[in-house]
């Protein structure tokens, strides 16, 4: 898939740095699960999934960081698998005790990586 | 493919001048030992420490566990296209030391997680409260990336793991098991009426602290394909994943993978153990789909009757599993699948994030979310300075007593998806 | 009984009596019509949901045309 | 240590007074005696537990004076302050398994005493209260109260003394939508393999966990008298009067809109417009008939095609709104619906 058929919502400054001169990315300084509910605004609006919401096993509210990949297109109708994905996520938001601002300085580095390390898989198969 | 295992009983593991195994006594020379880990130069120290069963000792944060084992005849050795040169294993003959483990441990990012309790109310969650447990504590050297990092301690286990089996090349085992599955045809003469059945095994694959390794190859890279379920017993599959410790697989999980054995236990008795698949857990919701096809397609083409999928991870891989399961059974192939549950800290939330009515035989590994207290232990090996910011510990962690306040998601195993424990939820 | 563009997610979402309509913006209307064609288009499509109303159905029901 | 202190619900079947023609026996306290199934319960307790009271009450006097019957034991109940309290088992009885969950639940909930009931799965009080109380699965009749009472018992005594009860599969009560792990005999893999040799053998095999359930409802019998039915207007397009008086959001919407259309036949572009953010809004706003179809159900009304549209209708924005919140809003609607005696609704989305 071309890099222009693909956009990246996220809020890891990271993701931003990397691929702001090569990809489409939207970037947000807002949480993990705003994240989640800004890319199920946009299924709404017909975008699909291209990559899962809830990649990697760090746990929602513990990794303030959340990178994900949706069609610049958009359908007529909203896509039932993104939609019902996108919500599954949020749910599982609820989960979790929130533990996103205790860590110190470097800890969000490592998260800040984490998130690009997974974002980037999913880039190699999706630039194939 | 045959291959004979032999299992040596290890009874202690003690420090001496000299590496050796004498009456089921481990001895192990920390100088030989250190200088195996310290081949690599990205590593600048290793500590070592042995961990009993029963002992008041903390490991954290873990890495990896893996068991030592030997090839002592047929083609490769442990660990293929890692440690050994690529050849095919799974044949031949095997040792391995049971009763004991390399436990890795280090901090390679700052939210690591991994605790092994050897004994108290966290010994009974860890599978790794059971084993002696060889603790190598590895650091790095200044300003390399996390990547290298991870990439030196995994190494650096396997090739001490590997160092210490060879010290019972040349041993008489306690025990031995043969392990034989037949080719296609062979398999349906032989066994004309029992039922053909698989094992299908995902391998988490999504990133740095993520990945798993068949052969060497990053296991994002493959696709779905079929092994001898004996070929894992020479370490055709290693971990690279420790994020989520309570439902990854360690490599002693995949040297000793339960659901292969337990198979293996029925063989030729009231089933047909045709083979086991290995699927990956990608991010790119392609590849879920690719992988998961491809899986189905697999199962029908050998003319299974009945699989078992396991799973290895929270969240994402729910989606691999429900999508495996949904075409293998729409295949008309029988299925059950083990995962594990986050329910919530009061069990009362949706336990996986995806579902399927397909879906009708599930086991589980029991609820991560679980809280648990663990009590203040007289040692610590490695580090507690992470363990407030591990998943599943919160503020309130660090009770004034010293106890800890945590999910089971920290322990090393808890809630293995490959029906590694006992542990259950209803 | 639901009146929906999209009937794939009024059936994922669970009601029994689907009818389908004209399309998301509009699900009861066209603009490119005139004023009493479209009106009779939508009686079409709510005597459909009445009809659906009155038949017994014993799971998930799409009324098409 | 004290023995724990139990109260014990039966009816008057149990309690010997007499079967369906006691059935309208009033709720009774009886200070401490032991009385019918109250005799298994105390030799299973041996030293541990006493029963202190016994209540009696006639199944259909409990359903037919729920509110009274339900104060009235409730104050019973309070006044013996027990550490634990057991309704039933009712078996497969319908009346006594509802009055045994209505209770048990309302004990537990209003006094704050843990509660323990039985009853066969089948039983319509089964689902009624198994996530609000402690319920045994017992079998469909009085021959299986042996093997009830030795489950109950010892549940009864764990929740008198505090202690932490096991799961659903150890412990014997019908899962609660509470997941509780536990310590199987056999490892996980082990327990796959004869899961999947009885799945393949044809023979009954129980999931550890039941998919959750997706929702469905079985659907409603068909309308029989169009001409005399009440129809009510639901959507999720947003429409609102003009100028969205309850401010209902464009996108993840946390409030719906209940509004009056006594006396109005058509929506037109000055009085009514959508507040979703999700589509293109020009078309709706021009004529919300075509989200909302008024103006021929209005036709439909006086033609006597139908009996009565419903002089108020419901409205939210679908767009982005939460699953939750969408079922709350749903919930409260319907009961309004039913409150108001609609007999039908037809709900629009865009």
């Amino acid at each position: 898939m071309a890099q222009n058929n693909f956009e990246i919502i996220t809020n890891n400054p990271l993701v931003l740095g990397k691929l702001r001169e090569t990809h489409y990315v939207v970037y947000h300084d807002i949480s993990y699960e705003e994240i989640l509910k800004e890319v199920r605004d946009r299924i709404h609006e017909g975008h699909r999934l291209l990559s899962h919401p809830l990649s990697g096993s760090v746990k929602p509210k513990e990794t303030p960081y959340k990178s994900i990949i949706i069609t610049t297109g958009k359908g007529m109708e909203p896509d039932i698998e993104s939609l019902e994905l996108i919500e599954n996520a949020i749910e599982a938001c609820g989960k979790f005790a929130f533990k996103a601002d205790l860590y110190g300085a470097g800890v969000y580095k490592d998260f800040q990586l984490i998130d690009w390390t997974l974002l980037k898989s999913a880039l190699e198969s999706a630039e194939i | 493919m045959k291959l004979e295992m032999g299992y040596i009983h290890i009874k202690d593991i003690r420090f001496s001048e000299e590496s050796r195994i004498q009456d089921g006594i481990l001895y192990v020379s920390e100088k030989a030992v250190r200088e195996t880990a310290l081949e690599d130069e990205k590593l600048k120290s290793v500590s070592f420490d042995i961990a009993r069963p029963g002992a008041s000792v903390r490991i954290t944060p873990v890495k990896d566990v893996i068991e030592p084992r030997v090839k002592v005849e047929g083609r490769g050795g442990i660990f293929p296209g890692i440690i050994s040169k690529t050849d095919t294993v799974g044949e031949g003959k095997t040792y391995a030391l049971k009763g004991m483990a390399v436990v890795t441990a280090g901090k390679i990012v700052g939210f690591q997680e991994g605790v092994i309790d050897m004994t108290g109310p966290g010994a009974e969650y860890t599978p790794f409260s059971k084993t002696l447990n060889l603790v190598m504590v590895c650091g790095a050297q200044e300003g390399i990336e996390p990547h290298e990092y991870e990439k030196a301690v995994r190494l650096a286990g396997f090739r001490v793991a590997v160092y210490i089996g060879e010290l019972a090349r040349t041993l008489t085992p306690d025990e031995t098991t043969v392990y034989e599955t037949y080719g296609l045809k062979e398999g349906i003469e032989k066994y004309p009426e029992l039922p053909r059945v698989a094992y299908v095994q995902m391998l988490q694959s999504q990133g740095l602290l993520h990945d798993t390794y068949v052969y060497g190859v990053d296991a994002k890279r493959i696709v779905p394909t079929i092994l001898s379920p004996t070929e894992i017993m020479d370490g055709a599959i290693v971990s690279g994943n420790c994020v989520s410790a309570c439902d990854k697989n360690p490599t002693y999980v995949h040297l000793n993978n339960p659901v292969v054995h337990d198979l293996f236990e029925q063989h030729g008795k009231t089933l047909n153990f045709v083979c086991q698949i290995i699927t990956n857990e990608n991010v790119y919701l392609a590849d879920k789909q690719r992988s998961s096809d491809w899986t189905a397609k697999l199962c029908r083409m050998l003319d299974l009757d009945g699989v078992i999928v396991s799973q290895e991870g929270f969240g994402n891989p729910d989606t691999d599993l429900i999508m495996n399961c949904k075409k293998i059974e729409a295949e008309g192939i029988k299925t059950v699948i083990i995962t594990d549950e986050y329910a919530g800290r009061d069990g009362k939330s949706q336990s996986l994030a995806d579902a399927d009515t397909a879906a009708d035989a599930v086991i589980t590994g029991g609820n991560a979310n679980q809280v648990v207290i663990l009590p203040k232990l007289d040692k610590v090996i490695g580090t507690l300075d992470y363990i407030t910011k591990i998943a599943g510990a919160s503020e309130q962690t660090l009770h004034e007593d010293g106890s800890l306040e945590v999910e089971l998601q920290v322990i090393t195993g808890a809630t293995n998806e490959t029906g590694f424990n006992k542990l259950s939820a209803r | 009984m639901h009146i929906c563009t999209v009937t794939p997610i009024s059936m994922t979402v669970g009601a029994n009596r689907i009818v389908p309509a004209i399309a998301i913006p509009h699900p009861l209307g066209n603009p490119a019509l005139k004023k009493d064609e479209e009106k009779a288009l939508r009686r079409k499509i709510v005597m459909k949901a009445l009809e659906a109303l009155t038949t017994e159905v014993d799971g998930q029901t799409i009324f098409e045309d | 240590m004290a023995k724990i202190k139990v109260v014990h619900y039966i009816n008057q079947f149990f309690a010997q007074i007499g079967g369906e023609e006691k059935a309208d026996y009033p709720a009774e306290l009886r200070v401490g005696e032991t009385v019918g199934p109250g005799l298994a319960f105390a030799a299973n307790f041996k030293d541990e537990a006493e029963i202190i009271a016994t209540i009696v009450c006639g199944d259909s006097y409990f359903n037919e004076n729920l509110e009274k019957a339900k104060a009235d034991i409730l104050a019973m109940v309070k006044e013996q302050k027990p550490d634990v309290f057991i309704a039933g088992p009712a078996f497969n009885a319908g009346r006594y398994g509802v009055a045994c969950g209505t209770i048990a639940a309302a004990v537990q909930e209003e006094l704050g005493i843990p509660a323990v009931t039985g009853m066969y799965v089948e039983n319509p009080g089964a689902d009624m209260f198994k996530n609000h109380v402690y319920m045994i699965a017992t079998k469909n009749n009085a021959a299986g109260m042996r093997g009830a009472v030795a489950k109950m018992a010892p549940l009864a005594l764990k929740l008198g003394k505090g202690e932490p009860v096991g799961a659903s599969a150890e412990e014997g009560y019908m899962p609660n939508g509470i997941r509780v792990n536990f310590f199987e005999k056999k490892r996980g893999s082990a327990r796959a393999v004869d899961m999947l040799l009885k799945k393949l053998a044809g023979k009954p095999f129980e999931t550890e966990y039941p998919m959750p359930n997706f929702d469905r409802v079985a659907p409603n019998p068909a309308v029989k008298d169009l001409a005399h039915a009440k129809i009510a207007l639901v959507t999720s397009g947003g429409i609102v009067p003009k100028g969205n008086p309850d401010h209902i959001e464009s996108s993840s919407a946390s409030h719906y809109g209940e509004y009056d259309i006594t006396g109005v036949t058509d929506l037109t572009e000055d009085t009514y417009e959508t507040a979703h953010g999700g589509y293109d809004p020009v078309y709706a706003n021009q004529d919300a008939d075509r989200v909302l179809p008024i103006d021929v159900l209005r036709d439909m009304e006086k033609e006597g095609v139908i009996g009565e549209l419903h002089h108020l209708f419901y409205t939210t924005v679908g767009n982005g709104t939460a699953v939750a919140s969408a079922k709350a809003f749903a919930a409260e609607i319907g009961r309004k619906l039913k409150a108001d005696g609609v007999d039908a609704v037809i709900l629009t989305s865009t």
